[in-house]
């Protein structure tokens, strides 16, 4: 390590924030801007999932819930493209490289939707796993991330909560809506597993970022605490988790559970899970579809410029 | 009674109708700045929706809720205007859309605030302090990317004259306005179109838009149950659990 | 018994949706000729859809038709592949599945007009005519526009790579077709396999098309309820007067 | 008249059929070329309002229905658009005539479609009255006109039956496809009296169209066939004409009623009609859609030509 090095660890140690103009290592600098391009990502297209049922939704109420929260994703996008943007990279920039596959985003949002009760398991599922990763995040060392984290986790425990009243009724409900329910479920169980990532013990580059504090935990650890706060959950909604496997290890203080299939991962990683070609073409049709709207306010934004500018001239 | 019941889906049905339109566009839109602010004008419409499609259930005195109007009805029975079932196309027609609309809707609130029926100037106050906002904003897009590229203009010029033939109908006025006007519940319908005009012509005008020299009223019938063909695929989609699962709890 | 049911909902579901899938060029076809193949090959598909949901509701004894499992299941009972549900894109997306469709489906009668079920081989028998027609007719439309222009050869490519992954799902086994194949009632699912292969190879060779290098079963669930985004905006479409007039005769 | 007409006037009086090789008049020609043209662009535009109810059928028999009527339809403007080029006029040129709106269609198509119901009235009364325009003009003068709407009235026939058959399952069903019923019949009423086109009476052109036998009939003795038979057939449906004046004329021998609204007939003729605008558009979408799958057959039938005539030089 050199100084430089060797005095921003001891910063990053003594838990201060480290703010856009200050000086970090290249590393750090690389690695933030994949993890908060990523996130920020998978932020605007977990909107696609979720907004295949807006249409659709079975009450005024509901629909404006849905809504809402569709639109407190894209709310979090922004939080985190600037974010990003802070570490000297446009949000138009990270956008191409989403839609080139150059960056990723969570592959969860590659499974599709199928029944309302999609909409409970994601809020329940996804954004529960996602709150798992988030919350310790707060307190990432990066002042704009960790600022931004603290804005999004507030909403998201909402939204969470809000996943879990719609799993509530459909279990509850009719015989359809408990299938519907338990469907959801064995769907989402699995995949949500896979959110935290492939057990990273080995893992160096995690290792480092962990120093950094851009992760704060492993993905065994936060996989673990999720798996121990759903189960109760599922069974409070008289769902069971499609896993026969599970039970409760004394020894440990925690829940046994199965590996996801890890060769699913990776596949839907390469780009073929259910509906990774739809989404990134969706995106894609978004802006290329927009981009007369965004160059009509672009050049109005110059002209009115020229024009203050010619009056004030005018004016001197 | 019967006049004030259809007076009322007339309102509920076109902000349920638009806030769904605008709905359509979740995760598609050209700017994210933009896709939030069209969910939060689609969010107040939907709001609007349930207060209109409540009191409209009260009124009728038949035991339907806001929900049951919404979701169980077939398209006859709808009363919007022919201009919100109208398909988004692109952000052009969808802006230009929400601007005469915005403007027509923004002069009837204005007017309902002082109706003699308190339940119905109760809603109007809380829906225009929302409506304030999305009139000056579809205002400013719409000067925007009327004067903005040579694309921008075409597409919004473009939009403007697929759109009205659909504008007269706002205005239209039967006995059932007849009737909501003499109660004192709301205006004449016709009145709110010399303020709609002044504000159409010159925002037009500071957009570099030609106004149209068309019909506007040639497409009229919403209002009475006449829709578009694309009403019913709009119900299809929207209705289908409600239909699929009668007596399901969401 | 219920290994028999699923098994029919898989034909017929498959017919029917890809019929549905059809018929939705309706009017909107690129050539006359075209439009009216198409009307007839959408016109025999739903034909053998009554023939095999007639079946399979008898087989189920619940005293359902092929109208109930038509228009009164939801997505999640519907047992056809993926393949048939996904949306027309374009003619070539059309045209490609029609022709990957085709030759298993020709492959499938042609097993099943020797089923131990005399009902079976029946409706195979009457459904085989028509088919060995569809699979003339795709077939050569391949040919001909993948060996057409630079543009017709690049959209056949591109729906081939598209679907692709979608067409393993075909000769997929499971328990439901262990326990038809045991019973002698239809051909062991992934027997199918190799005299499609052999002609759709040759096919792409003659149409200057090249094989996908790509996984063909990246893509299955719809025999078992699995399906994509798509099924459910179709079934709303066309389920909404069974759904929305329950127990209207038509 | 030169000789030549009076003989070709001659052969006319004497009901003999004009073949596409003969001689003709240029105006009979010329009159032909519109009306057959615009005949077929009715039975391709009469497509759509049709269309939009076949992925809404709502039982497979009335999909299939459905779809063989509109499949028929597509039929009978293949035959027209082939008797039309006999008389030295494409079917590419005719539509392009018809997207840039220089050549008409019927009117009637567009109106909207609004519920099932509307297939029991198109059928019933769209396709009626079309059947009364068409019968007579089986026995047309010019040879191919005469024989396409042979095959024609044979069909259309059967769709009127079909459609009438809808109307009477809604007519005698729950009291909502009753009142679609008498909806559809509300708003397709007059345009269906339209159909036959404005009063003719005074019309030369109408005069020389029936010198010719291109025309067989006046619009208004069509008109009054249609009410005749269709009055009665409504109350047989238990249906209500949406004409408060119609009743029967002893004296007469006929039904009075009301004249549609004609100012309404020209606007719609201007293109000011609910769908005139969507009906083009569709059908020009399908045009330039289609434009490259046409191109690929075509250049692969000029390959094919060329490869075979390149092997007959290579075997000689």
């Amino acid at each position: 390590m050199t100084p430089e090095e060797r005095a921003f660890q001891a910063r990053i140690d003594a838990g201060e924030k480290i703010e856009p103009k200050e000086w970090m290592p290249e590393g750090y600098r690389k690695t933030l801007i994949r993890q908060i391009g990523q996130h920020a990502h998978s932020e605007i297209v977990g909107q696609l999932p979720e907004g295949n049922w807006i249409t659709r939704a079975p009450t005024l109420q509901r629909k404006q819930i849905l809504l809402a929260k569709v639109q407190d994703e894209a709310g979090h996008g922004l939080y985190l493209y600037s974010a990003a943007e802070t570490l000297g990279v446009s949000r138009d920039a990270l956008t191409e490289k989403l839609l080139s596959g150059q960056m990723k985003y969570s592959s969860i949002f590659n499974y599709p939707t199928l029944t309302w009760a999609d909409m409970g398991a994601v809020g329940w599922l996804v954004d529960g796993a996602a709150i798992m990763n988030q919350v310790p995040l707060q307190r990432t060392s990066f002042g704009p991330y960790s600022r931004a984290m603290i804005r999004i986790c507030k909403e998201e425990s909402f939204h969470q909560r809000q996943g879990y009243a719609i799993m509530m009724k459909m279990a509850r409900g009719t015989p359809e809506q408990r299938e519907m329910a338990q469907d959801a479920l064995n769907r989402f169980w699995f995949p949500s597993l896979m959110m935290f990532g492939p057990s990273d013990k080995d893992s160096v580059h995690s290792a480092q970022s962990m120093a950094w504090k851009i992760k704060m935990n492993t993905n065994d650890e936060l996989r673990q605490k999720f798996v121990d706060e759903t189960v109760p959950q599922a069974e409070y909604l008289g769902l069971t988790v499609p896993d026969e496997t599970i039970r409760w290890n004394e020894e440990r203080g925690h829940y046994d559970f199965a590996e996801p299939d890890w060769d699913e991962f990776f596949e839907v990683l390469k780009g073929n899970g259910p509906c990774n070609r739809e989404r990134i073409e969706a995106r894609q049709k978004a802006w290329d579809y927009g981009a007369w709207f965004r160059d009509g306010l672009t050049a109005y934004a110059e002209k009115s410029a020229a024009r203050r500018a010619a009056a004030q001239t005018a004016a001197e | 009674g019967a006049a004030a019941f259809e007076w009322l889906c007339r309102l509920g049905d076109a902000t349920l109708i638009l806030g769904h339109r605008l709905s359509e566009w979740c995760g598609k839109g050209p700017a994210l700045e933009e896709d939030i602010a069209l969910a939060n004008v689609s969010l107040d419409l939907i709001g609007h929706t349930e207060m209109w499609l409540a009191l409209a259930g009260e009124v009728e005195e038949k035991g339907r809720s806001a929900d049951h109007l919404a979701y169980l009805r077939d398209a006859m029975k709808f009363r919007n205007p022919l201009l919100v079932e109208l398909p988004n196309r692109d952000m052009a027609l969808t802006t230009m859309r929400q601007f005469l609309f915005d403007a027509w809707h923004f002069e009837m609130l204005s007017a309902l605030v002082d109706s003699r029926s308190p339940r119905v100037a109760e809603i109007a106050a809380k829906a225009l302090k929302e409506v304030s906002y999305h009139i000056e904003r579809s205002q400013d897009l719409v000067i925007r990317l009327g004067d903005g590229t040579e694309e921008s203009r075409a597409r919004m010029q473009d939009a403007l004259e697929r759109l009205w033939p659909y504008t007269g109908e706002l205005f239209a006025a039967d006995a059932v306005d007849a009737a909501i006007a003499a109660a004192g519940i709301g205006p004449a319908a016709d009145s709110l179109k010399a303020p709609w005009e002044a504000l159409v012509t010159e925002t037009l005008a500071e957009a570099t838009l030609t106004r149209p020299e068309t019909k506007q009223d040639a497409q009229t019938g919403g209002k009475t149950g006449r829709h578009t063909e694309h009403l019913g695929f709009l119900l299809a989609e929207m209705q289908f659990l409600q239909r699929t699962y009668p007596g399901a709890e969401w």
